[in-house]
């Protein structure tokens, strides 16, 4: 059970990692952290054969969302106010909806079980046919450009309906100091 | 061969009009290819509904795969009625849209505008239509999205904040939806949902199912903005550019509304969702509240869009009461509502759209003696309030004929009462409006005309609407209790 | 019960609950959009940890293999973090064009500043 | 033929109002429009008569919202005995109207008789309703056309009043009204009005108690305390409006939709054997007398006629809920007598509000020699509305105490000569003290109101009379109620 | 940095290299890892480091915005249109197996072409959102 063990580190390391991104203030040192999870997550889907799920949080989320959020870290400042006051309902809510997913787990089928429902099912069938209905080896490639293709349609939308609202909230023309939205009247 | 391809079509046509619309970028081309784009996904729609009257249920597999190794699209009663809802209201909104957004928003960003409000619309009519679980949560982003970036278009700069408001709880939203379908892909192995619906009926009473069910539900219940998790909606719809409060007020909560009652009755089963768990109660009580509470809200509020929005939330709370009543009666006076409520919503909105055109302002103080120098639009916001109240020969007064009768059959009396008091309030704050349009003191200074005739058409279009099906419901009624029967059917 | 194949799925909850916990306490706008990453990042664990299968293999097919994990799930996720960039990078957009017009990213501040209007 | 005159009678006044519309800006032609009107409708409805008499009830289906729910007018005598009144005595009030509106330099005349005719249309609705759905429908239809006439000034003071108004009459009709025709729906399957009723047999009698409560309260235009406060409130009315629809038209609209509830919808051995009646009975006693001595006190002019109207409506509630053959046609020509006697005084105080701009009852003293045919009207008007001879007042009264003794109730018979003697109390004195009172010093010398409004006060004044020598007509149609 | 010279000709160097691995994770993905989206996120990577060492300025010069709204929106147009093109030769929408005359080349070219749509898109959208979110920074 090696790969157990070594699951058991890096979800110990995510741990950390997260609870680091809690307590930090400064804005800066949250992404970083949060740089590090993305990596870690990545590691995590490599162990779990999910490589190419591993290359895009990699390219994803240590790449382009770290970026992204330093770069508005550049714009906005990266000191965050220490809230006044406790906050005791967040607690509560995080607490309910946590208990709330534990005892979801109660039935479900155990961690990497063979005998789970998840691969007895659907996912046999692409793993039989794939090769001679699409000819292509890389099984997620084939689900993911053929038999679910339209997701993927639907994924390359919401693309570019970021790019498309970035460019209405910001747009491409450098521009002086940005002039003051209309007040309330 | 065109009428196989029709579901398809539905989606597809907007999909491939939004980068067209991106590259044309020109304000009046973007606006004529949306408003062309929505008037064919109407005729679609239309076919569609033509189509499952004829054959019962239509069938649509993507890539050539068979379900559920394929994405399919399932199309019954229930879901063409809502797409017929949502092409019907984007089509007229965006005869209306022209000169509004060319007042709000600046010349150069229209383009985008256009664009976006074709993915909303591409977002919208593909969570409807579908019928796998997954795809549902893809073209659910699309319409969040596109509609984050539409509100934040509106030019206060409070727009942006109510934008990120709905981002970060509409964000959280989908993301317990993605929790609750991965729960039930876990069960069942499958994502299709006609698939899922037979799978699950083994499994269903597990721990794990309820869970996912319970998610399911909160993350939709976010994004209908069901009391007590409605506070994005007010400022998005007070902020947003009129036409968006127009097309999201009419649309984005009712596809919300479907999806609920679609995995509630379709996916787990009437007996699971509301015999087994207690939702129905906490339906009931959660939808009492809103309806109070929210037209009370309504009733202070000085910013009229900001009003609207409030008996928008106390109106989802009588959609959220007729579910609960688990009868066919009540399930078919939520739909009904649905319907209805688009018409005078959307009615209401484009007559304050006119208002905004004109003034500048939608807030009461300004609209004193109104009522004689924007006659037109204010006959428009008068049906429309009529039709809220729910006074006869208007829609809502139909649907608050079932909505009622249903309650009564099941015997709720408290629930007839919190509906009654409810029309009793929209009295309070229609009437407001109306007092203050023809009886407030006319400040001379401001000499007003009526709006384009671009923008009172659609207006008055949807308040005729709001009379016709007021007194011809064969249409509206035939419809909605056909759903319910297939709803209640369990398959979908 | 034997809960010991399940504590793979209760980390994995700790952590969603972490980036849930950020995005609902934290007041500032960046952070909230940072807690929401968390959230999702974790759900995506918690996807891929259903794919996996013992001594399953990585789902490219080739030669002399026979149990490979399931490829679906990642499949969804790759959709889904697609779908999160999106998010992220709409909701960045959003607090930069905020703070230029209240000159903050406070929510608090915001809100002052909102009802003193 | 008969069949699409009843719509016709519906649709007549709102043609009228489009035309007023239409011919605003030229007040000649569009008063004889308005007049013109009148006349025709008096004319489509008098044409109903022999079909009425020889028994028929000639109906039309106009449209189908709900399964089940029609919306359809049909004619049955109540209602054409309500229709022939409230037309004939439209077209008095109208020619009245342009004595007064003019004589009054009062703003937004155009607006006033379109709002005036829709009013009169909603009113025929309601007299010709073929079921509680069309009946609620004209009614609400009322309530809101005459908003406009109730908060005519647009002053603060009629905002206030116009609120009161939609208030409690929407309050009451959303509240119980709606709630009661659909549970009605609920019980029985239809709405229509059938002779004998519909509810006998469909529910146990505390339902049916509940379901009474639900219509008499519902119906708030029958001023039933405590739901009255409109009534006074909408006095802040230009005097015509007050004149004819809430002594008319609206108030009666009530009672008759009480009368029509009670004897088409319940049946009146269903209504008689109720509990919830003797409760509703002492409500109504109650109210006559309260209402008559709340008049007492008050000395604005109007208000005092107000409370008049409240308590006298509660004489034909009183009729309904007694449910015998006497009652029942008692209170419907009761409707009648205080129509033409309660809008005979209203359109006095309109004629010393536009001659004198008096409108304290503490102002009139000797006015009586200035206007001695205005104080002449009111007195006789004054007798008819207390019930004496020689005015129609007495046969509506005479019927109701026949039936109270037919019911069992003797001491109803009491407070029936309790409010006659309160009405002589709040009334006579008006006319006496304008008689015989000492005028004050100021020698103001003030002429009669304009001719047009004397000839409708003449009209209406010698209805009160005719009425006592020949009530034979009214009683007739009364009389086919309960076969 | 931007007037490094060292910089500037590591980055004249590693840039292309970027832009031909990118292209080797679009095309390679029917194989191993990788495929449309990771290959876009690299491709932009290229422009983006070339914005980083040569100013956004430069950047923003060379590719003009209506090229950049093109570029995005041909991506998606490619993707939709493949299935239209399936649709139009009378099978499902995405049915690849009509593009071709038997059902495996069919499938190869759909999802060549597709994943290239995603390519395309990715790319110029994460360009886009870089340059926008730089051109705030100019003071």
């Amino acid at each position: 059970m090696l790969i157990e063990a070594i699951n058991i580190v890096l979800l110990g390391m995510l741990v950390l990692t997260a609870f680091a991104a809690v307590r930090l203030h400064d804005l800066f040192a949250v992404t970083m952290m949060f740089g590090i999870y993305s990596l870690l997550a990545a590691v995590v889907f490599v162990v779990l054969d999910a490589v190419d799920v591993a290359f895009t949080e990699a390219a994803v989320g240590v790449g382009i969302s770290t970026i992204l959020m330093l770069a508005t870290i550049g714009l906005v400042g990266r000191h965050e106010q220490r809230p006044a006051h406790r906050p005791l309902l967040p607690l509560l809510v995080v607490a309910v909806t946590g208990a709330a997913l534990v005892y979801g787990t109660l039935d479900m089928p155990f961690f990497a079980d063979p005998a789970a429902p998840v691969h007895q099912h659907v996912a046999p069938y692409y793993l039989g046919k794939s090769p001679e209905q699409t000819g292509i080896p890389n099984v997620v490639t084939s689900i993911l450009a053929s038999y679910r293709g339209y997701d993927t349609l639907g994924e390359l939308a919401v693309i570019f309906t970021a790019g498309v609202g970035v460019l209405a909230l910001l747009g491409l023309r450098r521009r002086k100091r940005p002039s003051k939205e209309r007040p309330t009247p | 061969m065109i009428s196989a391809q029709l579901p398809a079509l539905q989606v597809v046509v907007p999909l491939l009009a939004a980068p067209l619309c991106l590259v044309l970028h020109r304000p009046f081309a973007a606006w004529l290819l949306t408003f062309v784009v929505s008037g064919i996904s109407l005729l679609v729609s239309i076919a569609l509904l033509g189509q499952i009257l004829e054959q019962g249920v239509i069938d649509y597999t993507f890539g050539g795969w068979a379900a559920p190794f394929g994405i399919a699209y399932h199309i019954d009663f229930a879901n063409a009625y809502v797409l017929l809802i949502v092409t019907a209201i984007s089509t007229v909104v965006s005869i209306f849209a022209k000169r509004s957004v060319a007042s709000e928003i600046e010349a150069h960003s229209q383009g985008l505008f256009y664009t976006a409000w074709l993915l909303c619309l591409t977002g919208l009519l593909g969570i409807t239509i579908t019928g796998d679980a997954f795809n549902l949560f893809v073209f659910l982003e699309i319409s969040s999205l596109s509609s984050y970036v539409l509100i934040a278009m509106g030019n206060d700069r409070k727009a942006l904040t109510a934008a990120y408001q709905y981002l970060i709880m509409g964000t959280i939203g989908a993301t317990f939806i993605l929790i609750g379908i991965g729960l039930l892909y876990m069960l069942t192995g499958t994502l299709n949902m006609l698939d899922m619906a037979q799978r699950l009926v083994a499994v269903a009473d597990s721990r794990t199912a309820r869970t996912g069910f319970a998610f399911l539900t909160v993350g939709l219940g976010l994004k209908i903005a069901l009391f007590p998790l409605h506070l994005w909606l007010p400022n998005a719809y007070a902020y947003a550019p009129s036409a968006v409060s127009a097309f999201l007020a009419a649309t984005a909560t009712k596809v919300a509304v479907y999806v609920l009652l679609r995995f509630m009755f379709s996916v787990f089963g009437i007996d699971f969702a509301l015999g087994a768990m207690p939702l129905s109660t906490m339906l009931v009580v959660l939808g009492s509240i809103a309806v109070l509470s929210a037209s009370t809200v309504a009733i202070f509020q000085h910013n009229l869009k900001r009003m609207l929005a409030y008996s928008s939330i106390a109106q989802i709370g009588y959609l959220i009461l007729g579910v609960s009543l688990a009868t066919p009666a009540g399930l078919t006076a939520t739909l009904l509502h649905l319907f209805n409520h688009a018409l005078m919503k959307g009615a209401l909105f484009l007559a304050l759209g006119c208002i905004a055109w004109r003034l500048g302002s939608v807030r009461l103080e300004d609209l004193r003696g109104l009522g004689y120098r924007m006659p037109w639009t204010m006959g428009v916001f008068v049906i429309g309030g009529l039709s809220l109240i729910g006074l006869p020969l208007t829609a809502g007064f139909i649907s608050k004929w079932y909505l009622v009768l249903a309650t009564v059959e099941r015997g709720w009396w408290p629930v007839v009462l919190v509906i009654i008091a409810g029309s009793l309030l929209a009295v309070i704050y229609v009437w407001r409006v109306i007092e203050t349009a023809y009886l407030g003191k006319t400040q001379e200074a401001v000499s007003g005309t009526e709006a384009p005739l671009s923008m009172l058409v659609p207006a008055w279009l949807l308040a005729i609407a709001n009379l016709y099906f007021g007194i011809h419901t064969e249409l509206s009624v035939g419809i909605a209790s056909q759903a319910a029967m297939v709803l209640f059917g369990g398959q979908p | 019960m034997n809960v010991a194949g399940l504590y793979n799925y209760w980390i994995v909850i700790l952590l969603m609950m972490t980036g849930f916990y950020v995005v609902i306490s934290s007041g500032n706008l960046v952070k909230k959009i940072i807690g929401l990453n968390l959230f999702q990042a974790s759900v995506f664990i918690l996807y891929i940890s259903m794919g996996k299968v013992v001594n399953g293999a990585v789902p490219i097919l080739r030669e002399g293999v026979t149990t490979y994990s399931n490829p679906l799930p990642h499949v969804l996720i790759l959709t889904a973090i697609v779908v999160g960039v999106a998010t992220t990078a709409l909701g960045l957009a959003l607090v930069v064009r905020i703070r230029e017009a209240y000159g903050s990213v406070e929510e608090d501040d915001i809100h002052r500043q909102d009802e003193s209007l | 033929m008969s069949d699409s005159m009843l719509f016709l009678i519906v649709l007549t006044p709102f043609i009228g109002a489009g035309l007023i519309v239409v011919t605003g800006n030229r007040p000649n032609l569009r008063e004889t429009i308005s007049v013109a009107t009148g006349l025709l409708l008096l004319a489509e409805v008098a044409s109903l008569v022999p079909d009425v008499l020889a028994g028929e009830t000639p109906d039309l289906l106009l449209a189908i919202p709900v399964p089940g729910v029609p919306l359809a007018l049909q004619v049955e005598p109540l209602g054409l005995l309500f229709a022939l009144i409230a037309s004939s005595l439209w077209i008095v009030t109208t020619i009245y109207a342009i004595g007064y509106m003019r004589g009054h330099h009062e703003i937004h005349q155009t607006r006033f008789y379109a709002f005036f005719a829709i009013a009169i249309g909603a009113t025929m609705g309601i007299a010709l309703a073929q079921n509680l759905f069309t009946l609620f429908l004209f009614y609400e239809l009322l309530t809101i056309s005459t908003y406009p006439l109730v908060t005519h000034a647009g002053t603060p003071e009629a905002r206030r009043g116009g609120r009161v108004y939609l208030g409690v009459l929407m309050g009451t009709s959303m509240g119980f009204l709606l709630l009661a025709v659909i549970w009605t729906w609920h019980l029985t399957g239809t709405t229509g009005f059938k002779a004998g009723g519909i509810l006998a047999g469909q529910a146990s009698p505390l339902v049916i108690g509940i379901l009474y409560g639900l219509f008499v309260f519902g119906i708030g235009k029958a001023a039933l305390m405590p739901f009255h406060r409109w009534l006074p409130a909408a006095m802040v009315a230009p005097t015509p409006v007050s004149a004819l629809l809430h002594a008319v038209a609206v108030v009666k609209a009530g009672v008759f939709a009480i009368l029509k509830v009670t004897v088409y919808i319940f049946g009146i051995d269903l209504v008689g054997g109720s509990t919830a009646s003797t409760a509703l009975l002492w409500m109504a006693a109650l109210t006559i007398i309260g209402a008559s001595l709340v008049a007492l006190y008050q000395d604005n002019l109007k208000r005092r006629l107000a409370y008049s109207t409240i308590s006298q409506l509660s004489y034909v509630v009183l009729g309904a809920v007694l449910a015998n053959a006497a009652s029942i046609s008692g209170a419907a020509v009761h409707i009648a007598t205080h129509a033409v006697g309660k809008i005979t005084l209203f359109f006095c105080a309109g004629a010393i509000l536009v001659a004198t701009h008096k409108t304290r009852v503490s102002e009139l003293d000797g006015l009586g020699r200035q206007m001695p045919l205005t104080m002449g009207a009111f007195l006789i008007a004054s007798l008819s509305i207390a019930g004496l001879p020689p005015t129609g007042g007495l046969w509506g009264k005479w019927y109701l105490a026949l039936g109270a003794l037919d019911a069992g109730y003797g001491i109803l018979v009491g407070v029936l000569m309790l409010s006659t003697l309160l009405n002589i109390a709040y009334l006579l004195p008006i006319p006496l003290r304008a008689f015989f009172g000492q005028s004050p010093k100021t020698t103001v010398q003030f002429n009669e109101a304009p001719l047009p409004c004397l000839v409708a006060i003449g009209i209406t004044t010698a209805a009160c009379v005719t009425l006592f020598f020949f009530p034979g007509p009214v009683y007739q149609l009364a009389g086919m109620l309960i076969p | 940095m931007r007037d490094n010279p060292v910089l500037r000709i590591v980055a004249k160097i590693i840039i292309p290299v970027i832009l031909l691995f990118a292209l080797y994770v679009q095309f390679h993905g029917d194989f191993g890892p990788g495929g449309g989206f990771q290959a876009g996120a690299i491709f932009a990577a290229g422009f983006i480091l070339y914005g980083l060492v040569f100013g956004t300025e430069a950047l923003r010069n060379a590719i003009p915005p209506g090229l950049l709204r093109f570029v995005i929106a041909l991506g998606l147009v490619l993707y939709a249109g493949v299935g239209a093109t399936t649709m139009l030769l009378g099978s499902d929408y995405l049915a690849y197996g009509a593009l071709a005359h038997d059902l495996i080349s069919g499938q190869h070219l759909g999802i060549f072409l597709v994943e290239l749509g995603v390519g395309i898109t990715v790319s110029a959208v994460i360009v886009t959102i870089f340059l926008a979110f730089a051109g705030r920074n100019d003071p």
